[in-house]
């Protein structure tokens, strides 16, 4: 498929922030896959919203309840359409932490109730990998250590990329539950899917994708893959913060119980018991992130208007320039060096500099990246370091930005008294 | 005509004082018949709806419930209509589908007096979108009463 | 305190929202009790972090990071202190119905643990009242099946009020926590916390308070009422929807496990098991509600300035006027009849109308109510009712609006083809 | 001087490269001695710290760690200040309080070299909120090793 390369001189014209300027330098935001930054049409949704309909949603009879409830479940249609959903399989989350957190307790409330889709118990095993966000690697421990279940992980090649070998060998007739994230926010490598729910659901185990990396950045379609749940977070995806989707399986969403337990999720109560809605309602306990929604359904539309295949070919393009001009720069260890699809993101250490002043070098040019360990402690230990810098770009990232980050790298080393660059 | 009164017509207000087919038979479903309870978990209207089948025509359609004029009116003009018309399993389940559709495309489709009879008069909820799941309420009970009552022929 | 009254002109100039109309008729929106509207003042402050300072908070060393750090802490800061507290003790949620869902589970887990403070097993009790918001029931029905705790209920005087001669019956030494809502969102009536929590506390029982219908209309002092935990949501609050607090007493926080597992709430993780942060970060896992904190904050300062003595006074004045209005109309049942210290609320059944066909016919007038349970289920059932329509007032609440309020309600039974009241 | 040269001032790149009070005594801390270990969760770094107290007076502050120029420099000039200035445990604990006072004021409160010595070029890193707690950890190390010594004592 060919779509039209992205105008990046127009998408950025929509981004406020983007015109800020940092010690008197332009800033270079580089910090995406942290939080993405929110364009024009995306504040405008939500501040229509909150100006003109805002009330509570699916509670009230008039007409503001009424005109927000359809925004909402507008929302709701345009979101799932966004990754291949009915609207039934999309629940509304907080973010990607929640969905992850509200499939491991449900599975954790389902498997003490005796549901047996569900059960967990000493003997069977969970397995996760070596490279996980720790919002996809604690909800983990926490379910093993209440269930007396076995985590396990899979290991990490050198490059970067999941041992698939290990895999087969790891994923069995033991195996409950696989989970792992579509792109690794640490790696920026688009994982194989299509394998790992393959070798998954050759034993009937669930799978779960922590999908925070890749609806941003490629075109997904949940059913497509043939995963059992997806999580994913509005504020990666150009949306609000507090809003994200979880993905489940029809049948699977129906068989679950719920998570967080009050208002709107349920048919009758009485002092001792209650009985719940269906999917995706059940999961839907409280008051939603109803203007955040909105917010979030604009965000889908103007990706959508982009077309995702261009918004993953300029990230591809973009991942490729930050590679080679990170490869080409002395005293440089890339994380995941391996030459596999991926989009625009790439952490790494600069040899004799702690990563907290290689981003304070880098922010005295403007440039925006994070450092740290990027919520992947054990990966990082996997590679014997504790922390790296990282530069991720989204749709308003240009060449020119890649390469000003490239520039200031090469001078890092030398600002702080080492050889191998210029002294700034 | 202003909203409400698009809303509340007075075919719909007498209907709800004085409905079609309320009063459930005693005892438990015959076979060939379904018997279905719903609930709107928003407002805690109610309605319980028993249908049968006899000789390819709906038969026996009866109901009981209480909950809004929405609700109430629409419920009983459904058994109204089926008294008339005695239609066939599917074409009843057709009218459902018709109906749903015609309330949840927010005022777009009217619903047609030649097949809907005083159910017609519904078309206005289709503007209220809190109001679409009281209209359907006894409707949604007739289709899975419907369900049990064919799948047990 | 004699505080300046509000001026409710001045104030509804800064509500955009108030300004629409409903079928010509200009909006009276008498709805806050489900959500309350937005200021300019919250909705400025949300949009000018979103457009200058909009960052991943505590993770970056960039200045966009350190800008949205010092904005989310100084927001903890601002409304920690609108509730009397200090910033280590408010722990943010994404509001009352995750808050409450967090104390449950959290000592779930604590208990499971073994950890003595928060053990729970057969033979203790857990307290509740038949008043409660289903946020407030249904975590606790839940804590009860998975330690095998009893919950009882406190039960509700045909006035409304709390029954404090059973509270004093039925608080005892099983009693390990009592939890009650400080001002219900059916009845409006403000529960007598000092008393409840002395009953409480002479039985060393934990107290949590659940504050979603006080902090918006009252001045509170978490730590002067003494409860032990407390919850209240932003969009109740002039703020922003997904933000909400947990307050909790700074060595119970300290004591419990956390609940979401994820980012930014570790000191290290291995692939086998994680150390946590002390409170509150311990409690925030993932992204936050950021800029929703930034919102709620200036919400916060919007009521300060405005006074809370003096917004409970104006809410006390407009809950009489209600009250007295209705209690004048024939066929009206008021639910909670008892002269006590109220705010802006009153729910009432209309003879022989259905709420719902209350409600259509108040929203043609152009006047917003709730109807339904209200997530009350039990205390309807208490009532021998199934639903009800509810007017509840704010700051930008006019008396005006409660007379045309009452005037329409006046109405509904003529236009329903009832006795007394003048037909349509 | 701009941003980036008040933060990383020739004197922390010195102490950065050759701390003072670098490397950790073997064996456990006697009796008197304090020791304790801080991390900051954010990027790994790691300070352990040693300190006794004799004859009312700090001695033998000892430390180990790694992690940023921030870090390790300002762990290397507290442990400069304690050498040159021998302070009482007193002395000590209002030195720390008075050094987070300044770090945390956003840029209000200048540190004086009089009484800081080389930390006083640590001032610049109060306009970096996000590196204050870097500056603090040695500092942290030393107050919570200090109260350890004292409550032994
Ligand atoms: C791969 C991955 N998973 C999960 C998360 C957690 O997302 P959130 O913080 O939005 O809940 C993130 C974001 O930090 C991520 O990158
Ligand atoms: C008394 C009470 N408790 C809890 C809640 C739940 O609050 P939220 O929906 O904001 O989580 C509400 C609001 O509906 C309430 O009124």
């Amino acid at each position: 498929m060919h779509a039209a390369p992205l105008d990046v001189d127009r998408i950025r014209a929509d981004f406020p922030i983007l015109g800020e300027s940092v010690d008197g330098r332009p800033l270079a935001y580089l910090d995406s896959a942290a939080t993405s930054q929110r364009p024009r049409q995306v504040i405008d949704a939500e501040l229509e919203f909150v100006t003109r309909r805002n009330a509570a949603v699916h509670r009230g009879a008039h007409t503001l309840a009424a005109l927000a409830t359809d925004a909402f479940e507008d929302a709701r249609a345009i979101v799932a359409r966004f990754v291949g959903a009915d609207e039934e399989q999309l629940v509304w989350t907080h973010g990607a932490t929640e969905g992850l957190n509200l499939i491991a307790h449900s599975i954790e409330d389902a498997s003490a109730q005796g549901v047996e889709r569900f059960r967990l118990g000493p003997g069977d095993e969970i397995v996760t990998t070596e490279a996980e966000h720790h919002a996809n690697l604690l909800p983990w421990q926490w379910l093993a250590r209440r269930t007396g279940a076995t985590l396990r992980h899979l290991p990490v090649l050198d490059d970067g990329r999941l041992d698939l070998d290990a895999a087969a060998a790891i994923i069995g007739p033991r195996t409950r539950l696989l989970t792992f994230a579509h792109v690794g926010n640490v790696l920026g490598i688009v994982n194989p899917v299509a394998e790992l729910v393959a070798l998954a659901h050759r034993h009937d185990a669930l799978v779960v994708l922590d999908a925070c990396q890749s609806v941003p950045h490629l075109p997904v379609d949940f059913p497509a893959l043939d995963v059992d749940f997806a999580v994913f977070s509005g504020h990666k995806l150009l949306g609000p913060n507090a809003v994200g989707g979880l993905y489940g399986k029809a049948e699977l969403l129906d068989a679950l119980p719920p998570f967080l337990l009050g208002g709107s999720m349920i048919t009758t109560v009485t002092l001792e018991t209650a009985e719940f809605l269906p999917a995706p309602q059940r999961f839907e306990a409280g008051t939603q992130p109803v203007s955040q929604a909105v917010g979030l359904a604009a965000a889908a539309q103007y990706l959508d208007a982009l077309d995702m295949d261009a918004v993953f070919a300029h990230e591809a393009h973009l991942g490729a320039r930050l590679l080679d001009g990170l490869r080409g720069l002395p005293g440089i260890r890339l994380l995941g060096d391996a030459d596999a699809p991926r989009v625009g993101l790439a952490a790494f250490d600069v040899e004799g500099v702690h990563a907290h002043d290689v981003g304070q070098f880098l922010d005295s040019r403007g440039i925006a990246v994070r450092v740290g360990h990027h919520c992947a402690q054990p990966l990082h230990r996997r590679f014997g370091i504790t922390s790296t810098t990282r530069a991720s770009s989204y749709v308003y990232t240009t060449d020119a930005e890649v390469d000003r980050f490239l520039e200031a790298v090469a001078e890092v080393r030398g600002f702080f008294g080492l050889g191998g660059g210029a002294a700034a | 005509m202003n909203g409400l009164e698009s809303l509340y017509q007075e075919l719909m207000l007498d209907h709800s004082k004085n409905p079609v087919g309320f009063g459930l038979p005693e005892g438990d479903p015959a076979a060939g018949e379904g018997q279905s309870h719903q609930l709107n978990p928003v407002c805690g209207d109610e309605i319980t709806l028993r249908l049968g089948v006899t000789d390819g025509k709906i038969d026996g359609l009866h109901w009981e419930g209480h909950g809004c004029v929405v609700s109430q009116a629409s419920a009983s003009m459904l058994a109204d209509l089926v008294e008339e018309d005695a239609p066939s399993p599917d074409e009843l389940a057709e009218l459902i589908a018709k109906f749903r559709e015609a309330l949840r495309s927010r005022g777009a489709i009217p619903l047609d007096a030649e097949v809907f009879g005083d159910a017609a008069a519904l078309s206005g909820v289709s503007k209220f979108s809190a109001r679409v799941k009281c209209a359907m309420l006894g409707w949604v009970a007739a289709e899975d009463a419907l369900r049990q009552a064919t799948q047990a022929e």
